[in-house]
């Protein structure tokens, strides 16, 4: 019992942080059906400019983060979206992802050619204390993260069903068509949901990097995994992508303990095909309408 | 399409020929320098590199400088066993890499067949055990350090059981193998099997797993950066290694690692090749050259292919000539010691197999410090001068 | 005269919209039965679920005395039923006469003689003769989505026919054709039909095109069947003048 | 069957294709050992990426999973070899087991479409990877199983020019047939799909059958691929059939040009050859390939054989600007 509590919490920790990447994939599917498989790394970048902002300026960490978020607003946000979205969006999906497969190579590789392949440590912006309870050992930092994502997501929530702006951003996401009609500037919002995207990932990257450490390739396992939470959730739901994030990390945890650490990977992968399969629209997602 | 082809093709060879010059003696490094192995293909080209220019800069081996050409695997053994094509191709007079086993193993043939002598950074026992007489070893085979490390875990520490906790590559499995082995030998029984994922970043099943298994010892096989992980997670989990010593590799207690695990690494213990910590003038001044060529501490790969490069300028200027054939015979017996060769760094022999052997460390992480608590033998496959 | 195809109490519904509300009618083995209404009132709709693109709420379809309800649009190609689509369906990167051939191919010889058999499946002569009824011989080899929308819309037709199908659905035939050439389908259509001896069932807006062409025509208005008669008849018909002019 | 009309364009060609072959036989007196390896990579590479390229780009359906049938063929081969089977006895096994497979993940084609495919291959790709690497009592796991080079008539091919042939001569094989197929009904059927499905569908064309046959043949090319990558590299290990592999795959083709018969020859040479290429940028070769990738994506979508076609359409557009300026009496509505 004691042992299921144990990773069981990790698990949520670590899905927390899936979940907060996985909210930006399905941002990005509502609006314009933009498959980002950079997403891990726009988690890396900003990470890297937090590191760079640290390391080589002296800044404290949260003129780092304040400075990488703006950073990544501007370029992972507006900018991405310009260069990259706008000319290509007319293309369809596949152009566009393997777009963003390019620019993950990229910047992946921009990275490593920059500040090297090994990896760093990167300081905690909570304190982390260890609490015992009934045996069970408990992370301050754990509790953070799972308390950061949270107020994120209750955030954003608030955002997107309590202000003008969010809700003419979801009727974007909706369709389209119609907000055009209601004479919403839907470029504008589009804008919007790249550059909250960028600024999720940043903070993705603040409660990231002290666990995962900062190294080139942070973002690649870390993309993935969002991904398949998404997917398992809901690619067209927010709280499809949180719950996706938390199945993910605690099965992770829990196949690694109950069933062959070797395969532990394959539980949630297994999950993920399956819910493809048998519910693409993810566990709590709605039905998309098939377009003839 | 043709025309960019041509004119790649006519820059390369621009390239390539323009800085060899007649008397230079060509070496050509075969690195994971994109894909999983990046850190320690990276790390090891760094050290070879380093000796390179230390080398050439006096005056070369032989009165002839060295000119190196390396190009990236991306950590696939397809790549790498075309890459070794091509470097049989340029004549080189040795051929540097790779770093993973898996890519050492389809290359080495390439390079065999060519009679070019092959240094690597691989550690699978199975490399040399294949008769090839031109593959040489920078580091331990597995097959020389498990039997240490598990002379300590069953008779200093008088553990009778063991937990292990290795990444699920070449690398961690090969070695997991091998401890698994001395361990049954030695009547020491395995509990826990924890295989992990390479990049791995949550541990908190394998020590729940490790802590319901109780073992008497944890043997962690694991890269720099999830060795750091583990060390966090036994922190927080409350594992206590005064009873239950956490013994490793390298890997487990290196610079890095204590870098990134902070105060968790204190108590962990390990094997130690190479390290920039030894109590070792000619390893720490080497630690400070990488810091400033590189801003980024070596780790053991690192070493490895620094020192890898001076044995080979030490055997070759013993040899007094540049003859493949005749350096392989000559690495058969050699004995080079860090007295005469200070670039080796620790004394060292070769056997007929290409595997070393030098002196090595047990040490423990005490107070963000590697201390070496005692000096382990030889394992005496040959005579270390 | 025996009914070709006889549909009872079909319905449909999306969410709380009833798009089609348990509409009946037969059609009649070589008549040219048209279907009209307003934007909206159950036609496409009611076209789906016939032809398999939709599942029926309730309601039967049967062709030929036999039940086809609910059947998969393949098993009903296979059955003899062709049809078009509201919007253009063609092959965009097929030439035209390969989109006729595509059109036809499946009903010769079994899937895996047909990789073994000719490229064409010996169904140039047939392509070639229809493309020529349509006046598109003169673009036979160009890409389909390269075509003019009046050439898509008709190749998109002898589609349809190119099987040899006894029942043939034409959805909007004339929408967006250049009105000066509206007549001109008519023909072609009565044409088609008297070379085939197919049975079609048009749905249209053109209200001139329609009673042109059809036999008998039924109206459609809100999901219900409003009025069926002779396009005279149904012309006269109060209701649908009310729901033509009056809505 | 008729005979192909020789068009300007059929003739150009035969041309093409007879300097390609001129220029392949002929490289190796050019190149050396390193030179011959790499044309030969690049030739199965080709045969990997022509596979997906049937499936995707001529019938439509995105494989992210295609590295696991290279890795299918070649451990069956690997395997079979081992255990002591003649090596032309495991290539067709490997095919076939790769054909099955295919067969088998074509369901979810049928179930979803478009990216939810691609998903689904993808956690299929990796899946068969955590088999491969754990599974050592088969596959060897990490440690990989080394590969004998086999015999053809009892001629050894152990020499790297031989095996060159051997390649080239299983490129040869796999284009004619994939170009016969594609010129079959079945290939108009495949375009079909791809076109527009639905309207497929009500033509009487069996989507169901031709979308799974697209897959398992296109899965069987990887097949093929990959039972002679074993024996030319002499060993292998999970590593070339992970998730990475099977992007680089598809980088082939949609580089190429998807739905372009020499798209993947073109596709393979530049992602095979691109280290060789990139050299002169030392670590930020895949930083450039990155750019790259994503320019190509933003200007010509339709790969680099597109990109003359785009050109041209460009220019026309120019002309036709200019033309309407003049006087738009003969522009057509």
């Amino acid at each position: 019992m004691q042992e299921i509590l144990q990773v069981t919490i990790s698990g949520l920790a670590t899905g927390a942080i899936y979940a907060m990447v996985a909210m930006g994939f399905t941002l990005l599917w509502q609006t314009t059906s933009t498959i980002n498989f950079a997403q891990g790394e726009f988690v890396m970048l900003p990470a890297f400019l937090m590191l760079g902002g640290i390391v080589v300026l002296d800044l404290p960490l949260a003129v780092a983060f304040v400075g990488a978020l703006l950073i990544s607003a501007a370029l992972l946000g507006a900018a991405f979206k310009r260069a990259i979205i706008d000319p290509m969006i007319r293309h369809g999906v596949l152009p566009l992802a393997i777009a963003t497969i390019g620019l993950t190579l990229a910047l992946k590789n921009g990275v490593k050619a920059i500040y090297g392949a090994e990896a760093h440590p990167f300081p905690h912006p909570f304190p982390v204390e260890i609490w015992r309870v009934l045996g069970v050992a408990f992370s301050s930092y754990d509790i953070a993260v799972i308390a950061s994502v949270a107020a994120v997501v209750f955030a954003l929530n608030r955002f997107l069903n309590g202000t003008m702006t969010g809700r003419s951003m979801q009727a974007v996401a909706q369709n389209p068509e119609a907000a055009v009609v209601l004479g919403i500037d839907v470029k504008r919002l589009i804008l919007y949901t790249f550059v909250v995207n960028a600024a999720l990932a940043a903070a993705a990257a603040l409660l990231v990097t002290p666990v995962y450490l900062f190294k080139f390739d942070l973002g690649e396992s870390l993309g993935l995994k969002a991904f398949y939470a998404a997917i398992i959730g809901g690619f067209n739901q927010m709280r499809g992508a949180l719950v996706g994030g938390l199945i993910v990390g605690v099965l992770e945890n829990l196949s690694a303990v109950y069933f062959a650490p070797a395969y532990k990977d394959a539980v949630a992968l297994g999950l993920f095909v399956l819910v493809i399969l048998f519910r693409p629209e993810g566990l709590l997602g709605r039905e998309e309408a098939r377009r003839v | 399409m043709r025309k960019t082809a041509t004119a790649c093709v006519a820059l390369a060879a621009v390239l390539t020929a323009a800085p060899a010059v007649a008397q230079d003696v060509k070496f050509v490094g075969i690195f994971e320098m994109s894909g999983p192995g990046t850190t320690a293909g990276t790390n090891f080209k760094n050290g070879a590199d380093l000796a390179i220019k230390e080398i050439n800069a006096m005056g070369g081996i032989l009165g002839r400088k060295i000119a190196i050409t390396s190009s990236d695997t991306a950590s696939n053994p397809t790549t790498a066993k075309a890459l070794a094509q091509k470097a049989v191709d340029e004549q080189p007079y040795i051929l540097l890499g790779p770093v993973f086993s898996g890519s050492v193993l389809s290359s080495m043939i390439v390079a065999q067949e060519a009679g070019l002598p092959q240094w690597i950074g691989g550690e699978a026992a199975n490399i040399t055990q294949q008769g090839n007489p031109f593959v040489f070893r920078t580091s331990f085979s597995q097959a020389q350090s498990m039997p240490k490390i598990a002379n300590y875990i069953a008779g200093d520490l008088k553990a009778k059981s063991i937990a292990v906790a290795w990444v699920n590559n070449d690398f961690g499995k090969g070695g997991r193998d091998q401890i698994a082995k001395e361990m049954g030998s030695r009547n020491v029984k395995v509990v826990a099997d924890l295989s992990t994922e390479p990049g791995q970043v949550d541990f908190s099943a394998v020590v729940t797993r490790a802590k319901q298994s109780n073992p008497d010892v944890l043997f962690v096989y694991l890269n720099e950066e999830e060795s750091a992980r583990l060390l966090r997670e036994l922190k927080k989990q409350g594992w206590d290694m005064k009873k239950n010593p956490v013994v490793g590799e390298t890997t487990l207690i290196g610079q890095k690692v204590i870098e990134l695990a902070g105060d968790a690494a204190n108590g962990a213990q390990a094997h130690v090749g190479l390290t920039i910590d030894a109590p070792n003038p000619l390893l720490t001044a080497f630690a400070a050259k990488y810091e400033a060529a590189y801003k980024a501490k070596s780790d053991h790969n690192g070493i490895k292919g620094y020192t890898g490069v001076y044995v080979i300028k030490a055997v070759t200027e013993k040899l007094g000539k540049f003859d493949r054939k005749a350096f392989a015979e000559a690495m058969k017996t050699a004995q080079v010691s860090a007295k005469d060769n200070p670039g080796v760094l620790m004394s060292v022999c070769f056997n007929k197999d290409g595997d070393l052997d030098r002196d090595s460390y047990l040490a423990v992480v005490k107070d963000g410090k590697q201390v070496i608590e005692k000096t382990l033998p030889p394992v005496g496959i040959c005579k270390v001068p | 005269m025996t009914a070709l195809l006889e549909v009872a109490g079909l319905a449909r519904a999306f969410g709380a919209v009833r798009a089609v509300g348990g509409v009946d009618f037969a059609v009649e083995d070589g008549e040219v039965f048209g279907v009209i209404g307003p934007n909206g009132s159950g036609k496409t709709t009611m076209f789906n679920c016939i032809l398999g693109q939709l599942r029926p709420d309730a309601g039967r379809v049967r062709f030929g005395g036999a039940e086809i309800t609910g059947a998969r649009p393949l098993a009903l190609a296979r059955l003899g039923i062709g049809r078009t689509f509201q919007s253009l369906q063609v092959f965009g990167s097929l030439s035209a006469r390969d989109n006729l051939i595509a059109a036809a191919q499946e009903y010769v010889g079994t899937l895996a003689g047909r990789l073994l058999a000719a490229p064409d499946a010996g169904l140039t002569g047939r392509a070639e003769a229809l493309l020529a009824r349509l006046n598109l011989a003169h673009v036979a080899d160009k890409p389909a989505g390269s075509l003019s929308y009046g050439q898509q819309k008709l190749l998109d037709i002898g589609m349809a026919f190119m099987s040899g199908a006894r029942l043939v659905f034409l959805d909007e035939p004339a929408a967006g054709v250049n009105p000066r050439i509206v007549g001109e389908m008519a023909a072609m259509l009565r044409a088609l039909k008297a070379e085939s001896g197919a049975t079609f069932v048009v749905i249209e807006h053109n209200m001139d095109f329609v009673m042109g062409l059809c036999d008998r025509v039924m109206v459609m208005a809100e999901g219900k069947r409003i009025a069926l008669g002779t396009p005279a008849e149904v012309r006269a018909d109060p209701q649908v003048l009310e729901a033509y002019l009056g809505g | 069957m008729t005979l192909p009309t020789l068009s300007r364009a059929n003739v150009a060609a035969l041309a093409f294709i007879v300097a390609m072959t001129a220029g392949l036989l002929a490289a190796p007196l050019f190149l050396k050992t390193y030179g011959v390896y790499l044309l030969s990579l690049w030739a199965l590479n080709t045969v990997a990426a022509i596979g997906l390229n049937l499936t995707l780009g001529y019938a439509g359906q995105i494989s992210l999973g295609q590295a696991a049938f290279l890795g299918i063929g070649a451990y069956a081969v690997a395997i079979l070899m081992k255990a002591g089977v003649s090596f032309w006895l495991g290539l067709p096994a490997g095919v076939l087991l790769a054909f099955a497979v295919g067969l088998a993940l074509g369901f979810p084609a049928l179930r979803v479409q478009h990216h939810y495919l691609a998903f689904a291959t993808l956690g299929f790709n990796a899946l068969v990877f955590l088999v491969i690497r754990n599974e050592e009592w088969l596959t060897g796991g990490n440690f990989g199983i080394r590969v004998a080079r086999p015999e053809l008539l009892g001629h050894s091919l152990r020499s790297g020019i031989d095996y060159y042939h051997v390649c080239l001569a299983v490129l040869a094989v796999t284009a004619l047939l994939v170009w016969l197929l594609l010129r079959s009904p079945w290939g108009r059927a495949f375009a079909c799909l791809r076109d527009n499905p639905i309207r497929a569908e009500s033509l009487g064309i069996d989507v169901r059958s031709y979308t799974l046959l697209a897959f398992a043949i296109g899965a069987a090319c990887a097949g093929v691929a990959g039972a002679f990558l074993a024996p030319l590299v002499n060993f292998i290990d999970p590593s070339p059939f992970g998730l990475v592999p099977s992007i680089y795959l598809l980088l082939m083709v949609i580089i190429g040009g998807p739905g372009r018969f020499f798209g993947p020859f073109l596709g393979a040479a530049i992602v095979t050859l691109l280290p060789e290429w990139l050299r002169v940028a030392d670590v930020w070769y895949l930083v450039i390939f990155g750019i790259f990738v994503v320019a190509l994506m933003a200007f010509c979508p339709g790969g680099l054989l597109a990109v003359p076609e785009k050109v041209a359409a460009m220019r026309a557009a120019r002309r036709s600007a200019r033309g309407s300026a003049a006087g738009q009496a003969g522009a057509r509505p």
